[in-house]
């Protein structure tokens, strides 16, 4: 394991340090406990938005702060989801008295210390709400396993509802749209390759050279099952397959197309990944009126990709496009 | 060995499974990486050191547990944090007023814990995770005789149900995204709630 | 090779499909020969960019066309310069009238072939500037070398000349702005692992768990030397002393300091190695006025890193604020 | 053999100069990653084929040449593109007006082509580029009495040129970057300037 580090129990806290040197405009990083909040938090009257989850996944959620998407986020260790009382800080610091929305992604540890922390916060006076995000339909069964995981939907649910925010709505209303997202976005992801989490120094799983993990999540865990690789066109297919089953669409409907990079798959091939999934898109007569292609949702250095349909609304679409500006997103200002 | 679980035995037993703990980080984490993560060994490792350092001299068992749950709560992150820590919050709640436990004392207090686990988890057991340890953990300590025997018996019991684990198909947590593959390996939070159990029953030897 | 591909010879065909279908907005794909035009091309009356080089490290350079940065981009195979039929075309398609700047990084296949378009645009009436970027001080004898490479110096010369471009700048004073760019910025990367030419099925070189090659290029070749892995903060290191020590700089000048990733390497590692890179920095007096964090300048899934810092003056500052709205690089508008 | 270089001799020598390369594609990237970047052999595969698939039947040698030079600028890239380009530009040049070459064109006409090579590339032997092999070969045609054995000794000069790179410190191309660590690898550019001129002289055979 040859990783840019110094120490595996000092990667988190060595990262936010220089997220803080190169982002001091945009944001401000809080130590111990470990949360970011936008550098001019909290905005008076306006809904705050606080996500978080492990480490691993930049830019999600660090590099999403900032104005018109996320104003607090919270990095456990990496993969681990944070504790309730980074929740809590960060939750009371952006607090400008119009409630907060816990953007929390569906996993049993995300989950727990989001409600731990809002309960918390609400004993403290704060009007807390959560939507959990579970876009991932790698996940069939979701009565006999802890539902389905939240994964590049996230992101898009984190722009949209920022944006509204940013425009002056309401906490029900956030929230409100925030669950809309949720329930219009799919998603599914695939692994050509493991990663290794610096505590552990060796990867999660092993792969032979012509097999891939298909309906992985986005914590090195080892997919829904493990294939034979295939080529680009044909893994679209598998992955957008299962998707636009799964959303209840119909012909003529715009949809955001977000092919995500896990992290060590270069650009080049997330456009070859994204040139056919518009290609089935449009077969299926949806109109791509929205795009996102990059390394958005990672985990670490894993190569492979997710890719995330969203069916747009004009709400949703006002609001994808309203300006943002974080480190890692960023138009319109 | 004493008859009674006071603040010098209790504190014993969570700088014994400091050690173990720490000891077996790695063996954790390859189980968690298997069917989840990969982080257990290291959620738990720092969990329990952050334990053993704020531990003080705490007034009574309750006080002391309930500075465990917190610190847990505090510093392990992910599922467990939550779930171990309301385990200890739930058992100082159950032990208020004691300044140590008998036998019968110690087995409503780990269920009171278990229950908390449970509660917060909206588990049951069965599902592959450490409550396959912990309940039946809590059914050997109530029907053992002697505090010793109690402790032993929700040891043993806690290991055979950890083991047990290694058939099942997990539904909660991140293993139950696996399905049908998550058969075949131990559950981690399984595994280390028989560790901890152990634990105890080594420090009130 | 695990690469999410069709075929190796559609790689660059198929990747720029993929950039079409989701940058229609922005940009304009043409085929064969191949270049890429900001939707809106040609600009009236505006001095016109072009850059262009192997493909491999997008988004460098077809993520970089649009308003305030490229006109035009001229992708070759993977790793191999494109052709002067190529620039030629792109050349001409975006020539307003101004005048067209060429920004060629300094490799022989580069040079070479940008400066065979450049003899046929002219022969074509088009006025052609062309500016060689060479900021790799990795290449330390350029007497008996091609001269400096041309490496992360390049993103930061086609930002600040497309401001200026953009501002309404003529064609001598952006070339002129170039080259100052050029002159006060100094580069340095490092490979943890290979990268993989799909062409060529197999990794470009094997480097055991504990070595990495130190002072890389871009194309996956070999290093300077090989060297045994170190902490991320004595890599920084090794990787800031020969860039200070080149750059002719004083105390209290302010600078941009540029972290990129080469592809493999997460965000999570490139902000340890700003961490550092800033703290060495300031120690030497110097004042980190701008900073840009990620993977821009890529060697396709390459683990590693490279550092480039740029002694700024207030002209290249206003450029470098100016808006731009590309796939790959967006502020201000 | 035929004494003199024409229009279906050359059109031959480069059917055979396609399938050589074609042939060594992975051997001439494999001496390009050691000391490059991969591409050699893929991007002479992809000229060569590009230059067969366009030849047509062109009027004379200088036509032959000129398409050729621009097929390989307009098809290789990277810098072997533009050399090769050029040195089959300008051996168009120096061919022009002329129905079939003998010996002692051949050799002023291929000497004209690696001046092309050495301008555009602004380098000279020694520098561990396609000039070693070039160069040499250029000699050893003016050398050589008879058409038959000019091609030969130019072939075999190419080659031993092509070996000698193997030791030189490249100051040219990617390699240079390499320093001392060039030293080592036989130079790709030279390899396959060799293999063009064994290719030629197997074809007039
Ligand atoms: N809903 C639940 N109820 C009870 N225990 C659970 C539940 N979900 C997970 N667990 C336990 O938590 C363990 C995983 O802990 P850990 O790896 O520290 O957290 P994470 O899964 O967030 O990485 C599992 O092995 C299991 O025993
Ligand atoms: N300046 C130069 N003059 C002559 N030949 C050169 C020069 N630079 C490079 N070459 C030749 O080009 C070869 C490399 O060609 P190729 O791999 O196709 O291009 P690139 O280096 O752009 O990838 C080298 O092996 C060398 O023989
Ligand atoms: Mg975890
Ligand atoms: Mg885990
Ligand atoms: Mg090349
Ligand atoms: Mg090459």
């Amino acid at each position: 394991m040859k990783k840019l580090i110094n120490a595996a129990d000092k990667v988190v806290d060595e990262a936010l340090a220089g997220m803080a040197a190169a982002h001091g405009d945009l944001i401000k990083v809080h130590f111990e406990p470990n949360f970011i909040t936008r550098a001019d938090a909290p905005v008076r009257g306006k809904v705050a938005l606080v996500s978080g989850g492990g480490s691993g996944h930049e830019p999600l959620h660090g590099g999403f702060v900032g104005r018109g998407m996320l104003d607090a986020a919270c990095p456990g260790a990496v993969f681990t989801s944070p504790t309730p009382d980074q929740i809590l800080a960060a939750t009371k610091a952006v607090d400008g008295g119009a409630g907060v929305l816990h953007i929390v992604k569906n996993y049993t540890g995300d989950v727990l210390n989001f409600e731990m922390a809002a309960d918390l916060a609400k004993d403290e006076g704060v009007k807390v709400e959560a939507v959990i995000i579970d876009d991932d339909v790698a996940v069939q069964d979701s009565l006999y396993t802890a539902g389905r995981r939240g994964v590049g939907g996230t992101v898009l649910a984190e722009k949209i509802c920022g944006g509204a925010a940013e425009a002056g709505q309401d906490l029900a209303a956030v929230a409100e749209l925030c669950r809309k997202v949720n329930s219009n976005v799919r998603s599914m992801g695939l692994a050509l390759t493991p990663c290794t989490v610096p505590h552990a120094g060796k990867p999660s799983f092993t792969l032979e050279e012509d097999e891939i993990e298909f309906g992985v999540g986005i914590h090195g865990e080892p997919g829904r099952k493990r294939i034979k690789m295939e080529s680009a066109d044909k893994l679209a297919e598998m992955l957008m397959e299962p998707i636009i089953a799964d959303l209840p669409f119909k012909s003529e409907d715009k949809v955001l197309l977000f092919v995500n990079g896990l992290g060590g798959t270069p650009l080049v091939e997330l456009y070859i990944v994204f040139r056919k999934a518009a290609e089935i898109a449009k077969a299926h007569g949806l109109t791509i009126a929205r795009s996102l292609v990059g390394p958005y949702i990672t985990s670490l250095e894993m190569a492979g990709t997710s890719i995330s349909l969203l069916k747009l609304d004009d709400e949703m679409l006002r609001y994808w496009d309203a300006p943002v500006v974080t480190p890692g997103l960023r138009w319109g200002a | 060995m004493s008859e009674l679980l006071d603040v010098p035995v209790l504190t014993a037993w969570l700088k014994r499974a400091d050690e173990m703990v720490a000891a077996r980080q790695t063996y954790l984490s390859d189980l968690d990486a298997a069917i989840g993560d990969g982080d257990h060994g290291a959620n738990l490792a720092r969990g329990f050191h952050a334990v053993t350092a704020k531990l003080g001299t705490p007034a009574d068992p309750a006080a002391l547990f309930k500075t465990v749950g917190m610190t847990l709560i505090g510093t392990v992150g992910g599922a467990s944090g939550p779930l171990y820590g309301s385990m200890f919050v739930e058992m100082g709640k159950a032990a208020a007023g004691k300044s140590a436990l008998d036998a019968a004392a110690w087995a409503d207090v780990l269920e009171a814990g278990v229950k908390g686990v449970a509660a917060r988890g909206k588990a049951v057991p069965g599902e592959k995770t450490m409550l396959d340890a912990l309940t039946p953990a809590v059914a050997a300590a109530k029907g053992a005789a002697g505090l010793s025997a109690a402790l032993s018996a929700a040891a043993e019991a806690a290991l055979q149900g950890a083991e047990a684990t290694v058939s099942m198909i997990a539904r909660k947590g991140r293993a139950s995204y696996l399905g049908e593959r998550s058969a075949g390996h131990a559950d981690p939070g399984a595994t280390s709630a028989a560790l901890l159990l152990s634990a105890l029953a080594e420090a009130a030897r």
